[in-house]
């Protein structure tokens, strides 16, 4: 199990190599140097902003030093914000996204695993119908059209909570919402399909057999079974939820990382989105690789010891 | 009393393993030698898991034995490329009837095309009309109606469907069949009709079969000689009849004990022998003959006893 | 003997795509106290419909159109789903055919044995772990302790075919149904099974359903044999009249395909010709008829009641009819006859 | 027990042996797997409405040129913003009446627009038909799921076969390669791509085909290796059957019901990924129209002009939901076990 | 709970567009950087409306030595941690920002001041720089050469003093936190971390003028989606919804708290005449600025936040110094602010001429220009525009983050750009001195003789002379306007909206508003 874990980290560290490899020179192909208004800067003035970036370096070097950076932590400066460290930009944004991001897959996965059973219990009766609709609509409806909703309803006009900005609990809900949606209907339809196969299964005969009422079955048996090949969409819903709260931030004026990626975009901050694509692909390797563990703790026979693959 | 038959397969310490160095490796067939003799049924049993499909897959070259010889009349086929023309020449010589009635064939195929692949492959039909009539024929011999070959497999019974992988095989003209326990999935009362079914074309054609199976009393029905086998080894191989009234090896002895017979006179008296793997297995065994055309896994002293 | 189970008249249907499906057509049967009745029959015969319905586990598609099922005179098919959840697993419990993937994946199986018991007693936690434990060594599982802490996964077959059937036994059910326990398991592993199951009947003396395609196993094991087939019984008695005594044509067949040690590879195997019918049209006469090779005019139009050969043996075949021409059964048969009149004979003196 | 019934004694004669021997006549009714799968589909009520729906919607989308009323990027800029308006019929949210600081005004009256002017579902910030703008939307929307797709057929199926069928160290290299690619949130593969070629239609596909196929390719993989053992398969091999026939004959047939499944999620996880990438500003470019770029020109004027973001939104969830419900559809279709 | 908040009467909170990027006076180079610097320091001067009133210097002050030399003297003014605000401070800061090793890109608008254009180019130590503590209050700087526009210059943010504590304890982080920095403005920015998408000031009562100081806290909110900010300024979560775009501007223009103020900033398009010799080509340029409907696209797409300009100077920004009449009023730019009106036929016709003339073949041309949501509706109209009136036209956009479009523009990637240029100074100067030849921020590379001379003219002969520089800068407007060797499309003015009961919030001429006055009721 150690060895396993470790073997992963140690991919996990390879992928990221690569993955830093090829963004860093992704950005090197992108025309023009980061210096807004170069024509403003004296050629001594650049000389020295160079330097001061590393530009100057052949890009080889260049590269070195960045992946070598990357093993400290170190992901250069923002061009945006001058000096800036991203890393500390992203420290300082990162409470909110995950906090949000948290409760968007906390909020997600409950309701969804209820929707799910709910609809695969009461399977082919109008209550299945209803759970169903809820959770294709969740997938239908684009993050950032039911923000815009979600704020315009529940907060412009009903007062229910505030329109937007970051301040209290409160004002996570609506983010929390309009990022649930996805992962919701995702865990919903998944549910309710493991389940069904659940229900059918021979050990929830047994369980029946055994004189368990409808609801011991589903709570003691079907369920549990049902919830462990959820676990393994949870990578794919960290995903969904990374990039819906790009947009969701946006929406609702957080300040999370997420919007800060955009605006990265719009500004051209190239160490800031380098640095941000490394951190999201770290992100979602961690989610991937703890879920994995936890896979195999939660399911007693997936033995990780033998390569935890299919 | 060998030396007057010829063997058409020679099986020569043959091993089989799978996941090689890694910690779940797997010694499916582990050492095994033995001959089939041209025209006899040969037939292979023991528990699940023991290596019986591993050896008749090996033997049919759907595994690249990871040791040993397999000679098909006296050519060693072991060590045949995928693609050469020996192999191709190979695989019309020698063919496989399959476990699983649903499984075996591809349910996008129809009949036709199901049976046909092997004339395709070899080019046996010259144009559209000698495959169809090919084809019917083929049909014709596994007593189902040629007017059936445009439907689809799943709209036939097992036992049809059984037929229709016989007739698969016997397209390409072969003359050595692995039979990997072709009525285990059936249903009792359907079992027969292909056991007689493969009877019948044994002795039209000359065939050579190898049967492996479950089901003690249908494998000493049908078998000339039986070879016994448990984890990976052959532990006993005779003839059918010698196996069951005379079994050496306690494995053979506690299967034997076990076979339910459909008499319960028989039924209520009978004794079962229980078998202990760490008891009776041990390195210095080896394969071996012990009386004329009896082979068994023991040590040297033990065969001494018999000899 | 005390009957502690009596079905009458038992019609159950599925409706599919294609329509109703009549599997059960008319089904009686009873078990008495302490015997094993085993109930034999091709794939699709409507067995497990059969029990099934006694314990009312059938699929959401079907529907039990007639019929009773009496347990202790009671109609379990009247209980409420909250009555029935009371006898499930504990006056009534069922053994299901495969062990690989009947229990759940993810629970110890110490938990799983011990269920049962926490569902309808009212015992600690602790003792129904204790209690599971002693029924795990009872059933053959060695060192039942530490193993009831691993899950299902670790077990071989056949120790999983154990563990099930410690599950049904846990709290010393009244009838005990076994639905083709050992067909998947190896002979030998088949063989320590059904002795397992003798040896309890005995020492906690439940009655016990037992269905099985396998004749050789039935002849291990049951005192009555019922003979099913689509969706009927076609013969039933004590197992020595059944083997010895059978009167059904297909009763014939299933013994006379079955080579035993002693044919030899000249004699051809006979076979049941034909496919069984098709149960969303079942035929107006016997079912049988069309692979009958003993068919009467009489078998395509109606279809045959039971006929009584002893006071404990029964087939639905026309040929028992008074006004039936004489047959000859396959030759198989007739040595069996022959077996049992020497039997009976010996039995006389 | 039952009393032995009166019988006329000549019913009792054996039946000749040959009329009784049992034909090998089949019982099913003779229908190809396909065949039966329509016959499931259509069974189905709400697949089958929904298909219906992006049949209409595909047609729309295909003859656009016939269908819309207008130029979807002819500029009218004095019409510019009016809310729908169909006909003259008075009915709410279609009768040309916008709130204006309070009032209810007509807006076509106010921008003199002579009678007999309308457009049904209003026009944009440059006085262009959103009806018709939607129409070429969906069509450029869809043109994206076609091309994904399209990469999902043409690199995830090849993909997934060879790693399946091949094993081993092939297939374990082909899998480091997928999991790295999967490592990386696909949007922000996009967003890099979106970053150095210039946004358009040429990048979305290109974005989409270096990460789109990644889910189909593992689906593949895993039925591959699940066909490959089954026995029709090992026999088609025993005759002698080379790798790629199998594949063409056994392999991908029988992957056929996975493949449409997985088509049916690709398709809308394309339309949203454009739709997304819209709204971040790296999308569609203008002034052509595709139902991102129209939802998020809607989303951002919605406070006062509800209607330009109400209209694409409700044409992306149709197509969203159908395609949903659809792919749910042909799953239960596919499978002959859901018979119920 | 409700999410409608009281409103207090000390608190003002505002709706930025964007995030501050530094408080470093020496790199800020934008608005939101200036305003907020504007908020929390003090320079010389601060502009209290259009009017230039003493901030730190004590008056206004003349210029002596033949307008070459400036000596203010400084008030006895504190920063917020109650240090003494000195005439060094004000050295270190300037130094510092020409100092190259800063790589400030306000460098350049220290030229003119001794020495600095040489400190830029590392060719001298910034410790030579023309500006020198003449005792701790007293501030003298020394000119090269006379610079007309010198005293609106001190109002700018690049010119305020610099705590150089703070500095040494930051380094290179200084501005990017307001932890450790210290400010002598009348507010004093609180726990805020360069990025942060909201921001709190709070008044300091070390403020030399703290007294007129009416609000104890300023709060910025950053909202990107326009429903939002519009959402929240309706809820009255904020007082005050700035920087509103084109399409909201439109719909919220009849709000009676709807106000709007004009910037010193235009939008034109260049041509790139460097790659094409079609675009040197007068007619060419004509008939593009003809074929534009400004009005509409003010109108329709601007939401009215975009004023007609003859030319690229801007109104508002200057007056004549005898008869204090607008720049942009004058009659000899009225004259010319035809060939920047919309005339669709004149457009074809010369379109056709030029064609002719130059003999281009291919008319496939790209417009590169921002990608905000404004930006790019108004190029896709004028892509519009200018497709349907010049026929063969065949134009694609190529909408690119702000960073982008100036990196195009440098290096002369594009055919035809929109342009926008700010102005760094109250002054026509700022707007005409881009568009001599030579000069780095001429993307299109258009090239006027007697242009250039009129902008020289006016900075040197005439540096002296208001009348005659005025002149200069007039004549020099006009060939341009003319010659339409820049296109101007509009004038922008900033949407805003306002509760009634904040009062006296005025807008600058350098863009920034003085937060000193403003007051709720
Ligand atoms: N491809 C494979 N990879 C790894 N192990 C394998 C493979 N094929 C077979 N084995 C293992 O080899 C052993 C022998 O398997 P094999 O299928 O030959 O047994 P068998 O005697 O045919 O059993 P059964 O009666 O159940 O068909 C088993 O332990 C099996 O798990
Ligand atoms: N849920 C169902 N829907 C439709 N038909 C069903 C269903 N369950 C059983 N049947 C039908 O009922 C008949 C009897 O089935 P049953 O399972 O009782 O057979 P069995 O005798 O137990 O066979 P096996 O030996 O294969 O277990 C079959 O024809 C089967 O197709
Ligand atoms: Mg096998
Ligand atoms: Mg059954």
């Amino acid at each position: 199990m150690t060895k396993y874990i470790l073997r992963r980290i140690l991919y996990l560290f390879l992928t990221l190599f690569i993955i830093a490899s090829i963004t860093f020179f992704l950005m090197k192909l992108l025309p023009g140097t980061p210096f807004t208004n170069q024509n403003r800067l004296s050629p001594e003035q650049l000389k020295i902003v160079k330097a001061q970036y590393g530009l100057d370096q052949p890009v080889f070097i260049q590269y070195i030093r960045y992946i070598g950076g990357l093993f400290q932590g170190n992901l250069g400066t923002s061009f945006q914000f001058n000096n800036e460290p991203v890393t500390q930009l992203i420290g300082q944004r990162l409470a909110p996204s995950m906090q949000i991001g948290a409760q968007a897959m906390i909020v997600g996965t409950i309701f969804g695993i209820l929707l799910g059973a709910i609809a695969a219990i009461r399977k082919n009766t109008w209550v299945d119908t209803l759970a169903t609709f809820i959770s294709i609509l969740g997938l239908s409806i684009p993050s950032f059209v039911l923000a815009v909703l979600l704020q315009f309803y529940l907060a412009f006009k009903w007062h229910i909570y505030p329109v937007a900005l970051w301040d209290n609990f409160q004002s996570s809900v609506l983010p929390t919402l309009a990022l649930a949606a996805l992962p919701l209907g995702n865990v919903a339809r998944f549910m309710r399909t493991e389940m069904v196969d659940v229900m059918s299964s021979d050990y929830i005969e047994l369980a029946k057999s055994k004189g368990n009422s409808n609801w011991q079955v589903v709570t003691k048996h079907a369920l549990r079974n049902s919830l462990i090949p959820v676990v393994t969409i949870i990578g794919p819903m960290a995903v969904s939820v990374m990039t819906g709260s790009m947009v969701v931030e946006n929406i609702f004026s957080i300040p999370g990382i997420g919007e800060q990626f955009v605006k990265s975009i719009t500004t051209n901050d190239y160490p800031t989105i380098m640095g941000l694509t490394i951190f999201y692909s770290f992100l979602l390797i961690l989610v991937i690789l703890i879920v994995d563990i936890l896979y195999g703790l939660i399911d007693p026979r997936i033995r990780l010891g033998n390569g935890g693959k299919e | 009393m060998a030396e007057d038959r010829n063997p058409i397969v020679q099986v020569k310490h043959l091993k089989q393993y799978f996941n090689i160095g890694k910690a779940n490796e797997v010694k499916a067939v582990d050492d095994v030698s033995f001959n089939i003799y041209e025209g006899e049924t040969f037939g292979l049993v023991g528990e699940s898991g023991s290596g019986k499909s591993t050896t008749g897959r090996s033997i049919i070259r759907l595994y690249k034995p990871t040791s040993g010889q397999i000679l098909f009349r006296g050519e060693d086929i072991s060590k045949l490329k995928n693609r050469s023309p020996k192999m191709k020449k190979f695989r019309s010589e020698m063919q496989m009837i399959f476990q699983d009635p649903y499984a075996s064939l591809n349910p996008r195929m129809k009949v036709k095309d199901i049976i046909a692949e092997g004339l395709d492959i070899h080019g046996l039909a010259k144009n559209d009309d000698e495959r169809t009539q090919r084809v019917e024929e083929l049909l014709d011999m596994v007593h189902l109606n040629p007017e059936h070959m445009t439907r689809y497999p799943y709209e036939f019974s097992g036992g049809q469907r059984q037929r229709i992988g016989i007739a698969r095989a016997l397209a390409v003209d072969p003359q050595f069949i692995i039979a990997d326990e072709p009525i285990s999935a059936l249903d009792v009362s359907i079992q027969a009709q292909v056991v007689n079914l493969l009877q019948d074309i044994q002795r039209d054609r000359g065939l050579t079969y190898m049967f492996i199976a479950h089901d003690l009393s249908m494998v000493k029905y049908i078998s000339d000689r039986i070879a016994v086998m448990y984890a990976g080894k052959i532990v006993e191989l005779a003839d059918a009849d010698e196996i069951y009234n005379n079994p050496l090896h306690p494995y053979t002895q506690s299967l034997l004990s076990a076979i339910p017979v459909p008499d319960p006179e028989i039924e209520k008296t009978r004794e079962r022998i229980d078998f202990d793997h760490s008891r009776h297995f041990n390195d210095q065994q080896r394969f071996q003959e012990v009386q004329p055309g009896h082979f068994l896994y023991c040590d040297d002293q033990t065969a001494a006893k018999f000899k | 003997m005390e009957r502690i189970l009596d079905v009458k008249n038992l019609h159950v249907d599925f409706k599919t795509y294609n329509g109703t499906v009549h599997a059960i057509r008319g089904v009686d049967f009873h078990l008495n106290d302490g015997e094993t009745l085993a109930i034999v029959g091709e794939s699709g015969s409507g067995k497990s419909v059969t029990v099934r319905s006694v314990l009312r586990l059938l699929a959401k598609n079907a529907s039990i159109s007639q019929g009773e099922v009496l347990y202790h005179g009671e109609d379990l098919l009247k209980k409420s789903e909250k009555e029935m959840d009371n006898l499930r697993g504990n006056k009534i419990s069922m053994i299901f055919q495969d062990p690989m993937t009947s229990l759940d994946p993810t629970m110890t199986i110490g938990k799983q044995v011990a269920e049962p018991l926490l569902i309808h007693n009212k015992v600690s936690k602790a003792d129904a772990l204790k209690r599971a434990e002693e029924v795990l060594r009872l059933v053959g599982i060695p060192n039942p302790k530490a193993r009831m802490k691993d899950y299902p996964h670790q077990f071989s077959g056949g120790q999983r075919q154990r563990i099930v059937i410690a599950i049904a036994i846990v709290d010393y059910p009244e009838i005990l149904i076994a639905d083709e326990p050992t067909t998947a398991l190896d002979v030998t592993v088949q063989a320590q099974i059904i002795d397992l199951l003798r040896e309890l009947q005995q020492k906690i003396g439940t009655s016990i359903i037992f269905i099985t395609h396998d004749l050789g196993v039935v002849a291990g094991i049951a005192d009555r044999v019922a003979v099913m087939y689509a969706g009927k019984f076609v013969e039933y008695g004590s197992v020595d009249e059944v083997f010895y005594d059978p009167q059904h044509p297909y009763t014939w067949g299933l013994l006379d395909s079955m080579p035993t040690l002693n044919t030899s590879e000249q004699d051809r195997l006979n076979s049941i010709p034909g496919t069984p019918p098709n149960l969303l049209n079942p035929p107006t006469g016997d079912a049988f008829a069309p692979r009958n090779a003993y068919a009467l005019q009489i078998d395509t139009e109606q279809q045959p009641p039971f006929f009584k050969v002893t006071k404990t043996h029964y087939a639905a075949t026309w040929l028992l009819h008074p006004d039936a021409p004489k047959v000859t059964p396959p030759v198989s048969i007739q040595q069996r006859f022959k077996k049992y009149q020497a039997w009976l004979e010996g039995d006389v003196k | 027990m039952e009393q032995v019934p009166k019988i006329p004694k000549e019913k009792f004669k054996l039946l000749n042996k040959q009329d009784n021997e049992a034909s090998e006549s089949l019982g099913t009714p003779s229908l190809t797997y396909l065949q039966d799968v329509r016959r499931r589909l259509f069974s189905n009520k709400v697949a089958t409405a929904c298909l219906i729906i992006l049949g209409l919607i595909v047609l729309i989308s295909i003859f656009a040129p016939a269908v819309a009323p207008h130029n979807p990027n002819a500029q009218k800029v004095e019409y510019s913003n009016l809310p729908p308006k169909l006909g003259n019929l008075n009915i709410p949210g279609f009768n040309g009446m916008q709130d204006m600081g309070g009032k209810e005004v007509d807006a076509y009256k106010q921008v003199g627009a002579p009678k007999g002017t309308y457009y049904i579902l209003g026009t944009d910030y440059l006085g262009r038909d959103l009806l018709s703008r939607i129409i070429y939307g969906t069509r450029l929307s869809l043109i994206v799921a076609v091309l994904a797709t399209l990469v999902d057929l043409l690199i995830g199926i090849p993909y997934g076969i060879v790693s399946g069928w091949k094993g081993g160290r092939v297939d374990t290299f082909l899998q480091r390669i997928v999991e790295i690619v999967s490592s990386i949130p696909n949007l922000i593969v996009v967003i890099l791509m979106m970053i150095i070629l210039k946004p358009g239609l040429t990048s979305i596909i290109i974005a989409i085909a270096l990460t789109g196929w990644v889910t189909m390719a593992r689906l593949i993989r895993a039925q591959t290796f699940q066909l490959k053992e089954q026995e029709y398969v090992l026999a088609a091999r025993t005759l002698g059957e080379s790798s790629t026939k199998i594949a063409s004959k056994h392999l991908i047939p029988n992957l056929s019901s996975t493949i449409i499944i997985q088509t049916m999620f690709t398709i809308p996880n394309a339309i949203f990924f454009e739709a997304f990438l819209s709204f971040i500003g790296i999308g569609i470019p203008a002034p052509n129209a595709s139902l991102g770029t129209l939802l998020s020109d809607g989303q951002k004027a919605f406070r006062f002009l509800p209607y330009q973001m109400w209209a694409p939104a409700i044409i992306l969830s149709l197509i969203m939901i159908a395609t949903n419900l659809l792919g749910d559809g042909l799953r239960d279709a596919f499978d002959p076990q859901s018979s119920d | 709970g409700s999410a409608v908040e009281k409103d207090s009467k000390d608190t003002l909170s505002i709706s930025s567009s964007d995030v501050i990027a530094t408080m470093d006076s020496s790199l800020n180079t934008d608005v939101i950087g200036g305003q907020n610097l504007t908020n929390t320091m003090e320079g010389l001067y601060r502009f209290n409306g259009k009017k230039l009133v003493p901030g730190v210097a004590t008056k206004v002050v003349e210029p002596t030595n033949n307008g070459k030399t400036y000596t203010f003297p400084l008030r006895h003014s504190k920063w917020s941690n109650g240090k003494p605000v000195t005439a060094h401070d004000f050295v270190y800061a300037w130094r510092r920002t020409v100092d190259p090793a800063t790589a400030s890109q306000y460098a350049y608008i220290f030229e003119g001041i001794k020495n600095a254009a040489d400190i830029s180019a590392g060719k001298k130590s910034p410790k030579t720089l023309g500006v020198k503590a003449l005792d701790d209050y007293t501030l003298q700087v020394t000119l090269d050469q006379p610079i007309p526009y010198f005293t609106k210059l001190m109002a700018n943010s690049t010119f305020m003093p610099i705590y150089k504590p703070s500095v040494d304890k930051a380094g290179k982080q200084y501005g990017l936190h307001s932890k450790g920095m210290i400010f002598n403005g009348p507010f004093k920015l609180i726990n805020w971390n360069v990025s942060d998408n909201s921001w709190t000031e709070v008044k300091n009562n070390k403020y030399w003028n703290a007294k007129k100081v009416k609000l104890h806290k300023v709060e910025y909110y950053v909202s990107k989606d326009p429903n939002t900010g519009l959402n929240l300024y309706d809820s009255n979560r904020v007082n005050r919804l700035e920087k509103i775009s084109g399409d909201t501007a439109r719909q919220v223009a009849n709000y009676n708290t709807f106000s709007k103020d004009k910037q010193a900033a235009t939008f034109y398009i260049e041509t790139n005449q460097k790659k094409y010799a079609f675009f040197r080509n007068k007619k060419i340029r004509q008939a593009i600025s003809y074929s534009i409907d400004r009005d509409q696209l003010n109108k329709n797409i601007l939401g009215n936040t975009g004023g007609f300009t003859a030319s690229i100077v801007p109104s508002g920004i200057a007056e004549n110094p005898t008869t204090g009449k607008d720049f942009s009023d004058e009659p000899a730019i009225k004259s010319v602010a035809k060939y920047s009106s919309y005339n669709p036929k004149l457009a074809t016709k010369l379109w056709k001429e030029g064609i002719k003339e130059t003999g281009q073949k291919d008319l496939s041309f790209n417009l590169v220009g921002d990608d905000t949501d404004t930006a790019k509706k108004q190029n896709e109209y004028i892509q519009g525009q200018m497709e349907k009136y010049l026929p063969g036209l065949k134009l694609t956009l190529n909408n690119v983050p702000f960073k982008s479009r100036l990196n195009k523009a440098e290096t002369g990637d594009f055919d035809m750009i929109v342009t926008a240029w700010n102005a760094d100074y109250p002054d026509p100067y700022t707007f005409l001195q881009i568009l001599t030849t030579g000069n780095a921020q001429n993307d299109g590379k258009w090239s006027n003789k007697e242009y250039d001379d009129y902008v020289k003219k006016s900075a040197t002969t005439d540096a002296n002379d208001k009348q005659a520089r005025w002149n200069d800068l007039v004549q020099a407007t006009k060939i341009l306007t003319e010659e339409q060797g820049a296109i101007p499309l509009y004038q922008s003015y900033q949407a805003n909206l306002t509760r009634k009961n904040v009062k006296n919030y005025l807008v600058t001429p350098n863009g920034a508003y003085n937060l000193v006055t403003v007051f709720k009721k």
